[in-house]
């Protein structure tokens, strides 16, 4: 994990992305909705200019213009801010896109407390809820660059709804150009047996200080990135937390519905055992910088580390 | 049970009256829909076989419903010449042993709510056999209370929740033009969506009114079935929704106006508005809910709600008789 | 529990309780969405013309009509089916009555399979997921007609955003006329002490068939209403749990999400145990008849039956 | 840093212009608005507010975001005029010292993304103190990016999801009327919502627009900003918004268009708009994006951008010199 000149944010690989894929000749699409620069799907426009289509401020018809591009045989991409592309437009993405399980790929961008100083009403905690809820929708969230890169070609390469979840912020490259997203597998990015740490997009690299920190006292975390978060990697989490005996979920996101709810309605059906879940509280966000609101959301580090602790002495206490 | 024997010699003579009538109607009006050359009368009876259609399938409608116990008969009804005139008007191009044939025309049903009147074309044109309308909302069956496109051939996409079959057509429409294809010759399919009355109350149509006027859709026409009535009113009483053609116009649309029910009108504006390539076309077509039942006719309350046996006896009393499907139906299940 | 002319549907307290609140002097007003008759919010109209605003079918605004005449000083329900009730105006729900926390409580009707032939497209399976997932949000679920009763006035009685969810089918009778429901309580319905079945909505009849199967078969079976979904009632259920080691949790609505993941995340925290999930399977539902739909999604008493037979060898084979 | 000092001298010199032109200008124009008796000449003081304030909010405008580092500067500054006018033209009934008044006029500020004018308006009314203005957008300030009626007083309802302002305040207008009160002896509340052009793309706007023609509220006034900016492009281009005027007459709608940035002409209409009970007005107020500062001028790429400090500095030399509570924020940043 390196924080350095190759830190993107991973909204970056998407407009560019799809300009690859149009180039291999993959009949994409992008259908935005006044926020082709932000998501920066203007860059398929401005290589292939019939391959984008941006409807204005109109969530509901960006979905559903997207079903009908679908029909005609595109694959096609949505985007706007994660809050408007996936909220605005639920009943549209349920009712039409998973209920007629059409070829539209949902990718809005601006997801988390990551948009930062715009505030609660733009940061989007309960997407990933949203959407893993969904018949027929699977879903994807990249925790780098290059992990958002092999996400949008695991999409195109999967016939049917998808969600990709991408963020506005600048994030530490964890993989290499050479990454190749599957789905149902999580990637074991440092192995451990006390605690297995399971994390998503930007809390990846929170969880992987976590880990360095706790290595300092002693304690030898396992840290796992999930991006496919529906069908989720049962197998793969359930082998680490066999090894660990409890686990940690971390995500930029609420602790309701998302990931940490997936693992636990994993872990209560095949293996009980302690679990703490890192992410927002069932509150809104509010207007700071990213530093600042991992901090004081709890979602940083630290607060991870702080999980891991008490997730153990529970452990502890039972055993 | 009812008798139903002494129905199917009215049916007989109701049919016998109508070809009389579509005859005399055809003669009339025929050379209304511009360009007459020689295959003029060609055109006439393709014409002519649309109100004979429209009263199979109103007598299915009937049937389906009274069969499957609930359901929305008078939605169904209003659009039945309508859906009747695009199946076998000859005014779209498309093919029940080819239901995914690229080149076809494509009918978005966005008032999904409507499905019988849709399942009643696709059967009645051979996408699947008659006597699977007897299965209707039932469990395991293709014809889902709201039509779903990956089940049953012929429904292009799923609909039910309003509001959303014109978004879903723009972009078919924009896909189908943007793959190519010449629109002035006539070489890119048509996407035709039929539109409730109250449910251009939904934002999301207006949005997307914008969008195809914007986009210059020629290729797309947008038909709303006027009846003035929704689940709890009339429309222009609920949310004052007249002058719909003054509005679609605001928004830079060809409108047309048309009798809804009038099948040789109904064939002169559809073909206009198929032809129409400059942008998209709305069809305003004046309707009654429950048109053909007496008793339905203009009735709000038989928006969604199925007829009794009995009703749909006097129902087919109006309407020439009961299916042939349905009376087997009948006496299967008396058997 | 009677099944019989008692039995009326949840909705069927919907239009009569609001009458009943105005006749009390309470400033309550209802907003609906061309499904006035339906939800039957159409009697508030019938009784106080002014009390009834009919938005026509348009739920985006139908929901932020009620937050304006929320500010007004009046407590206002909206209304419609509660897949667009919810799903066709989540971003108004989120965005205005919950970022605002508005007097608004969001009570359509029609939820669930049991809205039977209409379909899937009509058959609302994630709304309590939806729902639950708000910060600001409450939710509750009322499982018979007088329960449902004491959840609008509960809702009335809280300052705030409340979900009240209701079906359209008769449901049997569980309650008598003096029920009074409470924010994060479980309604012990019959002790047991082999397995905790926690139910919600029109599951807790099934549920209680179910213990009578059981107890055939020589278990004993605790079944516990759970009508406060958000905020959960964490210590009765826990206390249940304690007791009986091991949980099912039956809702009619996605195993994602709901009741069922809503428990899940309550255990791994507190009380690891194993919990089979008995809801819809991550698909839509079809037409058909409830009893048929019961049936074939393994919603009836027979399958929570089967989910408490595995969650016990499960739970046996690890003891 | 830059010098601020020589900025001072520029700005009175601009304010003294400034008032000269005001009083010119209300001398010309006085009249306009209906119904001139004796309070005439305390309206047009009133009235000579607006500019004034306009200018100081400007200038707050852009040291708030500069200190910010992110925002929305170009539709701040389009509907700055419009918004001093509300609320210091005597527009709004109004009191800071008690927002909560049930007797006051309410504004929603539908297009939430604006927020800095609503803040600007609300600190120079004496709401909060100007000091405040400087925790825009940072952790724990009531100054949230979009505004957030839970934490600050004045700010009717939380708004940043566009197409919500004008259903809100539907309700609002319909609560209010029904609550009693004589609309005709103007004893109810009149709430108004000020909107984006880009905004009324959102299908919501438009199931507002029907559903307030059709309830008759004659205490809405609607004003859009129409600078025909968005974020992707022109409106006018991106989605052929055009004719707003004609869109909301097809609606039923009462509309009245004006110069966005001309006090006296958008304090009679305003009036007029105000006064008007027969049902809901729509202002359409012809405005410049980024309006007051020549760079941002008509410019979309300013739609969300800060302005470095350098920019700001340029910017309050043609506003007539940089706020006192900006000043007093930077000197103690360097201390
Ligand atoms: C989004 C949505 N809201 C509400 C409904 C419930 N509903 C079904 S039909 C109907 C009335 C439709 O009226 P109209 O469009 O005029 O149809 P028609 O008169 O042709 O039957 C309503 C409100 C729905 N299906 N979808
Ligand atoms: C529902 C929603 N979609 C998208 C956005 C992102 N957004 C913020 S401002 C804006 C453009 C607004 O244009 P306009 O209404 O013309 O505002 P103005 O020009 O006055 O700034 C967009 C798309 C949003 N805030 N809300
Ligand atoms: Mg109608
Ligand atoms: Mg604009």
């Amino acid at each position: 994990m390196t924080m350095d000149d190759t830190s993107k944010a991973t909204r970056a690989a998407y407009g560019e992305t799809l300009v690859e894929l149009a180039d291999e000749g993959v009949d994409v699409v992008a259908v935005d909705a006044d926020l082709a620069g932000s998501t920066t799907t203007k860059k398929l426009g401005a290589a292939y200019p019939m391959r984008l289509v941006d409807v204005g401020i109109a969530e509901q018809n960006m979905i559903d213009v997207a079903a009908g591009l679908s029909l005609s045989g595109k694959i096609a991409f949505t985007g706007s801010f994660a809050v408007f592309g996936t909220g605005r437009a639920y009943d549209q993405i349920r009712n039409t896109v998973c209920y007629s399980k059409l070829d539209v790929k949902i990718a809005p961008t601006h997801a988390g407390i990551s948009v930062g100083p715009d505030g609660g009403s733009h940061q989007m905690l309960e997407d990933i809820s949203l959407m893993r809820g969904l018949p027929n929708m699977r879903v994807l969230v990249p925790s780098d660059y290059h992990a958002a890169k092999a996400a949008i070609r695991l999409a195109v390469a999967t016939p049917g709804p998808v969600y990709v979840r991408m963020g506005r912020a600048s994030v530490p490259r964890i993989y290499g150009a050479d990454y190749r997203m599957e789905w149902e597998r999580a990637i074991v990015l440092r192995e451990g047996v006390d605690v297995t740490i399971a994390a998503c997009g930007i809390e990846v690299a929170q969880a992987l200080m976590a880990a360095d920190a706790l290595a300092e006292r002693g304690i030898d975390a396992e840290v796992i990135d999930v991006p496919s978060i529906k069908p989720l990697p049962a197998a793969d989490i359930l082998a680490s937390i066999r090894k660990t005996g409890c686990v940690v979920t971390a995500e930029e996101h609420s602790v309701i519905g998302g990931l940490g709810a997936a693992v636990a309605e994993l872990t209560a059906e095949h293996l009980p055992v302690f679990l703490e879940r890192v992410g927002m509280r069932d509150s809104f966000g509010t207007s700071g910088s990213l530093p600042e609101l991992l901090t004081c959301f709890e979602l940083d580090a630290p607060a991870i580390v702080r999980a891991v602790t008490r997730v153990r002495a529970r452990c502890h206490r039972t055993l | 049970m009812q008798p139903y024997g002494s129905v199917e010699g009215a049916r007989v003579e109701a049919l016998a009256q109508m070809e009389v009538n579509v005859e005399k109607d055809v003669a009339e009006k025929v050379g209304t829909p511009e360009g007459t050359d020689g295959s003029e009368r060609v055109a006439a009876i393709e014409m002519a076989d649309a109100p004979l259609k429209a009263m199979s399938m109103r007598r299915d409608i009937i049937a389906m419903l009274a069969l499957a116990g609930s359901g929305h008969p008078g939605g169904s009804l209003s659009a039945t010449d309508i859906v009747a005139e695009l199946y076998f008007g000859g005014i779209l191009t498309h093919d029940h042993d080819r239901p995914t044939d690229p080149a076809r025309d494509r009918f978005i049903l966005s008032k999904g709510h409507a499905a019988p009147v849709l399942y009643a074309a696709l059967a009645e044109d051979g996408y699947f056999p008659l006597s699977e309308l007897s299965t209707l909302r039932k469990l395991h069956s293709r014809l889902q209370g709201h039509p779903d496109s990956k089940v049953l051939p012929g429904v292009e996409v799923s609909t039910g929740s309003l509001g959303q079959g014109l978004s879903i057509a723009a972009g078919l429409a924009l896909g189908l033009m943007s793959s190519g294809g010449d629109r002035e010759k006539g070489m890119v399919p048509t996407v035709f969506a039929l539109l409730g009355d109250g449910e251009i109350e939904e934002g999301q149509v207006w949005e997307a009114v914008m969008f195809s006027a914007h986009q210059h859709l020629g290729n797309l026409v947008a038909i709303i079935d006027n009846n003035d009535l929704q689940i709890d009113g009339r429309c222009s009483e609920l949310l004052g929704l007249t002058g719909i053609a003054e509005r679609f116009r605001a928004f830079n649309w060809h409108v047309l106006e048309v009798d809804g029910h009038d099948s040789v009108a109904l064939n002169g504006v559809l073909s206009q508005a198929k032809a129409y390539t400059k942008g998209p076309v709305a069809v305003i077509a004046r309707t009654v809910k429950g048109k053909g039942v007496s008793f339905m006719e203009d009735q709000v309350e038989w928006h969604g709600k199925a007829p009794s046996a009995d009703q749909a006896a006097v129902a087919f009393g109006e309407l020439g008789g009961m299916p042939g499907w349905y009376s087997e139906c009948i006496e299967g299940g008396r058997a």
